[in-house]
């Protein structure tokens, strides 16, 4: 009964990091600008990696396999916001006429 | 008909990489764009190594690292292509590095990556 | 223990490679150039006491790198022809570095002269590698240090051309690889080895049996094709001329001389020692050799005669020459690829010189190189003016000379071969004529006195003068005047592969 | 309305990112047009446009034709995956049943690179060293190559970045770098053991200079890695691989032994020799990777 | 059904290739090269070579990545205008 239920909660889990994947992509075929795809981008390595890691989890049990996806999670966690954050503020910079494509500007841009 | 098409899907490997192979030669002949040859040199090297790593694959057995005493020669893959791809991979990638240090000269000293212009020009520069 | 003259060809290829790495060490460009200078006149020794013990007995052994032997470890072969081109490609490196160095330290940046003397010792170290190997793969590493090590001897000179230049160079160096990569590994596809006796028995098994031969012809077809690329073939060669005309005189000298020439004897080593002749044979590969070098012999003796720069020019003839030699090869005689063989001697020697000879000749003008306003320079430096007329007068065909031995020879070979006598004769005529037509009026344009130009004045480069000159010439005179012997050296030592 | 329909050209437009192309009622407004490009030469001369147009054709003939003749060839080829191809001989058995015997090495494939196959190995290193030399030669700043107006701009470039590093960066830097050095350590001494081994290693070490070089400026990696570093640590690598490597190819051509302990397989310290050369490698690898980053963006190490 | 997996990471193998040669933006070229060099370590963990797929990730989607990026940077093809 218990492996059933936790088999179960890994399904969802793994269907609804599915839902975020898709969901991800489309916001990137589907914005135009690119903040706005790496907002969606970063959507996908963050929630979806934890959904899916966390439903193999689940489906595994706890072992050393687990431990070490976790850990995946955890780096990737590290990196790939700090990745988001360097791109956009590449953008930030480097965009000349950044408030065509934006409505807040923060004034206090550096150069 | 379907014995043919069993027969594609089976050697799906060899295919790809041969198909890749003709796509990155191509590129690196016609390219004009340097970066983009290089891409294609690239692409035509690791169609090369796919190429040999997948012959020494075996259905079913698995990547020779002796950890739990079993010494038979029937469990583990082919190892020879794994270390000669290694050897092709780091190759290239020097070889990628120098091209790039060669079109980092020319867009100084031409200002343009487009490699006929590039030609062009010396030659105008010979006359 | 083995005899002591067996560790020669790993010792002589370790010392190259071991020194090419420790020159960043040294303080600089001079220490260098006399640490590389040293090294491959001691190639030079090692290899001509090989050759002093091999060609007597008549031996060819293999060599072991490392604990295991022929099937599970890399290995080296080596015989007489392997001594003699070990011993040639030491040799003319040592005299073109010798013969070209004022050139060398005036055209390359003082701090960038160290980075070239290790791309000089790596070439040095891929060409042996590459005369000696027994292996395939190891022959493909090794072409690779040699493609960037001569793509980055001609960069060093560092003005737009040069750049310009090794970039096409190293572009179709690239797909020439790349050929060669997937033909080995489709060998290996087919065979299961990397060894080169180890193949052989393999492809007379599926010869024999007929199993897989196209993949056999397509693999043959690969080797060759991707060989042909690096060499300069005729349809493949167009980078040549400029990147070989471009370059410092050293470098050109070593290209011209030595680079093409190691893929092509690691092409000869292949088809005899993978394939056997006889296969390559009956697989046609032969003739498409024979087609492409007739036309290579046409078309970089009309190029060579209609241009001017005198370097280019040299090139152009290079590519004429490579043109002789796969002619040789594909005559279908073996009498054909020993000829093939004395010429790839001959021109070893040959290119060199007229390169050294003609970059000295052109300092006479302030650097000048085109051939017409070399008028009269022979008389300010009548050492190159003499070198350039002995080379000119071999490449033309002039009796005892070296040219003229490789010339007679293929000439011989193509008689055994009534099939494709015609067309070599022919081919061999027109190219004899078209050689006399661009050479002699260079020859005789520098002997002539002008009394309104202004030469610099000449710093005697004593390297050059006393030793790198006169030792080149008499490597010609010696090669023209010892046809038979070598001949009959070469046919022996191609018997053994 | 032609190129509307053409399904390559819609395509391509969209992965250039000009506009969603594929559904064009998506989009009210089209993005605006990228100027375009000034020609930097003017019209080719007709020569030159036949001859491009005719190596082109010749180039995409041949590329066709060696396609399928490399088709026809897969298809006569072994099999994918069966365990009777001719690749798996004798060869094959030799080096999984033997190799830890003889070797030491866990991994076979390790053992295979480094000890059975050696001299192919110590030619990869040394296309390292050819690769990083070269790029030296083009890129290393002197009088040749240098353009005074992008000195200026990357003096500007360097300033800006010196007094605007980025706080999020360099935090993330200082915790995940441990993290890739220990790891990139752990994969080069594990080598012989695991998968990886002096050039993956290598490569992961590169990395996180790079990584670090990134987050800090080159001027704090200058401290404690500079040119005088970089020279000495590639080249008494490369030299101990050569020198080892040396020692080993001409006892094992004279059929003495080494004398040196194979170990106990699967400690740490085993496998003798090959333990050594991934370190050697490892670092041979860490440091090119390196100074290609660092040659390529600032001309110096 | 690992044949389909494998299919899979094949066709997203050509499309990475096709679009990085027609994709005239330099920097979109790179970056789709650089999935191209992700998916090929994929697959080499596929066909049990995992010292490829280690080596690969680590040079060819890292490394040789990081080279391409500078190199745009040094020609100046990062400013959104077209191959310059």
């Amino acid at each position: 009964m218990i492996r059933f239920l936790t088999d179960l909660i890994g399904v969802i889990l793994i269907s609804s990091s599915m839902f975020v994947f898709a969901s991800s992509v489309l916001g990137i075929y589907r914005f135009r600008y690119v903040l706005n795809r790496m907002h969606s981008a970063a959507l996908c390595e963050t929630l979806g990696m934890m959904l899916l890691v966390s439903g193999l989890t689940f489906l595994l049990g706890i072992s050393w396999h687990s431990a070490k996806m976790i850990l995946i999670v955890v780096f990737l966690w590290m990196a790939s916001p700090v990745a988001s954050h360097l791109i956009a503020r590449a953008e930030v910079l480097t965009h000349a006429h950044i408030t065509d494509e934006l409505e807040v500007v923060d004034d206090e841009r550096h150069i | 008909m379907k014995q043919f098409i069993v027969e594609l899907i089976n050697d799906r490997f060899m295919i790809a990489a041969v198909l890749l192979f003709g796509l990155g030669f191509m590129n690196l002949l016609l390219q004009k764009n340097l970066i983009k040859k290089i891409i294609g040199f690239n692409v035509m090297d690791s169609s090369i190594f796919l190429f040999l790593a997948s012959q020494g694959y075996i259905n079913g057995r698995i990547a020779p690292i002796i950890t739990n005493g079993v010494f038979d020669a029937e469990v583990y893959i082919n190892p020879i292509p794994s270390g000669l791809v290694l050897t092709g991979i780091v190759v290239s990638v020097s070889v990628t590095a120098f091209f790039l240090a060669l079109t980092v000269r020319l867009y100084g000293i031409y200002k343009t990556v487009d490699f006929d212009e590039i030609m062009l020009l010396i030659n105008k520069e010979a006359e | 223990m083995l005899p002591y003259y067996y560790n020669i060809p790993a010792v002589s290829i370790l010392l190259c490679m071991i020194s090419g790495i420790s020159i960043p060490l040294l303080s600089s460009g001079r220490r260098a150039y006399r640490l590389t200078l040293f090294v491959s006149a001691t190639v030079t020794l090692l290899s001509a006491l090989l050759m002093y013990k091999v060609i007597p007995l008549n031996e060819y052994f293999t060599y072991m790198m490392g604990h295991f032997p022929a099937p599970w470890g890399n290995e080296l072969s080596a015989g007489p022809l392997e001594a003699m081109m070990g011993f040639i490609f030491g040799l003319v490196m040592f005299l073109s570095l010798l013969g070209g160095s004022m050139t060398l330290f005036h055209d390359i940046l003082p701090g960038k002269q160290k980075f070239y003397f290790t791309m000089m010792n790596m070439l040095m170290a891929a060409l042996l590698a590459m005369t000696y190997t027994n292996d395939l793969f190891t022959g493909y590493v090794f072409i690779e240090i040699s493609t960037i090590a001569a793509c980055a001897i001609v960069v060093a000179r560092d003005t737009p051309k040069t750049i310009g230049s090794t970039i096409r160079y190293l572009a179709i160096s690239l797909l020439g690889s790349g050929l060669f990569l997937i033909g080995v590994v489709l060998l290996y596809c087919i065979t299961g080895h990397l060894l080169m006796p180890n193949i052989q028995t393999q492809v007379l098994r599926l010869v024999s049996t007929g199993l897989y031969t196209v993949p056999l012809t397509v693999v043959a077809g690969l080797l060759f094709v991707g060989i042909a690329i690096k060499s300069a073939l005729f349809p493949f060669g167009a980078w040549l001329p400029m990147a070989h005309g471009g370059a410092t005189t050293t470098s050109s000298a070593v290209l011209s001389g030595l680079v093409l020439k190691g893929y092509i004897v690691m092409l000869i080593k292949i088809f005899y020692r993978v394939f056997t002749i006889d296969v390559i044979r009956d697989l046609n590969v032969t003739n498409i050799m024979f087609a492409c070098g007739l036309a290579g012999m046409i078309y970089g003796s009309i190029e060579a005669f209609r241009e001017e720069h005198i370097k280019r020019m040299l090139a152009h003839s290079s590519m004429a020459q490579i043109g002789y030699i796969f002619m040789g090869i594909g005559l279908d005689v073996n009498l054909g690829v020993a000829a093939a063989f004395l010429q790839i001697m001959v021109h070893a020697f040959v290119k060199p010189l007229l390169f050294l000879c003609a970059g000295r000749l052109s300092e006479v003008y302030d650097h000048e190189k085109s051939s017409y306003r070399l008028r009269g320079s022979a008389h300010k430096d009548w050492v190159a003016g003499i070198g350039f007329t002995i080379g000119a007068m071999s490449m033309v065909g002039i009796p005892l000379l070296g040219g003229f031995a490789a010339k007679f020879y293929l000439v011989t070979s193509a008689m055994m071969n009534p099939a494709k006598l015609w067309p070599a004769l022919i081919t061999l005529m027109i190219s004899a004529v078209m050689n006399a037509l661009y050479y002699m009026p260079e020859v005789i344009a520098i002997w002539t006195r002008c009394e309104l130009c202004t030469p610099n004045p000449v710093e005697s480069n004593l390297g050059f003068d006393l030793i790198s000159a006169p030792l080149l010439a008499s490597g010609v005179i010696f090669l023209g005047l010892n046809g038979y012997t070598m001949i009959q050296v070469i046919q022996r030592g191609l018997a053994l592969l | 309305m032609n190129i509307e329909t053409n399904f390559f050209k819609r395509l391509n437009d969209w992965v250039n990112g000009e506009a969603d192309r594929l559904f064009p009622e998506l989009h009210e407004t089209d993005a605006p047009k990228p100027p375009e490009p000034v020609a930097t030469i003017g019209p080719l001369p007709n020569k030159d446009v036949l001859f491009l147009t005719s190596y082109q054709a010749v180039a995409l003939i041949v590329v066709i034709g060696m396609v399928s003749i490399l088709l026809y060839t897969v298809y006569k080829l072994p099999l994918f995956g069966v365990a009777d191809n001719p690749a798996v001989n004798e060869v094959v058995e030799r080096y999984v049943e033997k190799g830890l015997e003889e070797t030491g090495a866990v991994n076979v494939v390790a053992g295979m690179i480094l000890d059975y196959r050696a001299f192919d190995t110590l030619g990869e290193s040394s296309v390292l060293l050819l690769a990083i030399t070269s790029v030296m030669m083009l890129l290393l700043k002197d009088e040749k190559n240098t353009d005074p107006d992008e000195e200026l701009i990357e003096a500007h470039e360097a300033v800006i970045e010196d007094h605007n590093r980025d706080m999020i960066l360099q935090t993330m830097t200082i915790i995940l770098m441990p993290a890739i050095m220990l790891y990139g350590i752990y994969v080069i001494l594990n080598g012989h053991l695991s998968p990886g081994g002096g050039f993956s290693g290598g490569a992961i070490l590169g990395a996180g200079l790079i990584l670090f070089a990134s987050g800090f400026g080159h001027n704090r990696v200058k401290k404690f890695f500079n040119m005088k570093t970089f020279r000495t640590l590639t080249t008494i690598a490369l030299l101990g691989y050569g020198v080892l490597k040396t020692y080993s190819f001409l006892l094992g051509a004279n059929h003495l032994p080494t004398g040196i302990p194979l170990g106990t397989p699967g400690a740490i310290f085993s496998s003798g020799l090959i333990f050594v050369l991934d370190i050697c490698v490892g670092l041979i690898v860490a440091c090119t990777m390196y100074g290609f980053f660092s040659v390529f963006s600032r001309g110096e190490i | 059904m690992n044949v389909i997996y494998e299919l899979i990471l094949i066709v997203f193998l050509f499309v990475c290739a096709i679009g990085a040669f027609l994709s005239e933006r330099l920097l979109i070229a790179v970056v789709i090269f650089m999935s191209y060099s992700l998916v090929m370590s994929v697959i080499w963990a596929l066909l049990q070579s995992p010292d490829l797929a280690i080596t690969e990730a680590a040079v060819g989607a890292g490394v040789s990545g990081i080279l391409f990026f500078i190199t745009l940077k040094r020609i100046h093809a990062l400013k959104g205008t077209k191959d310059e």
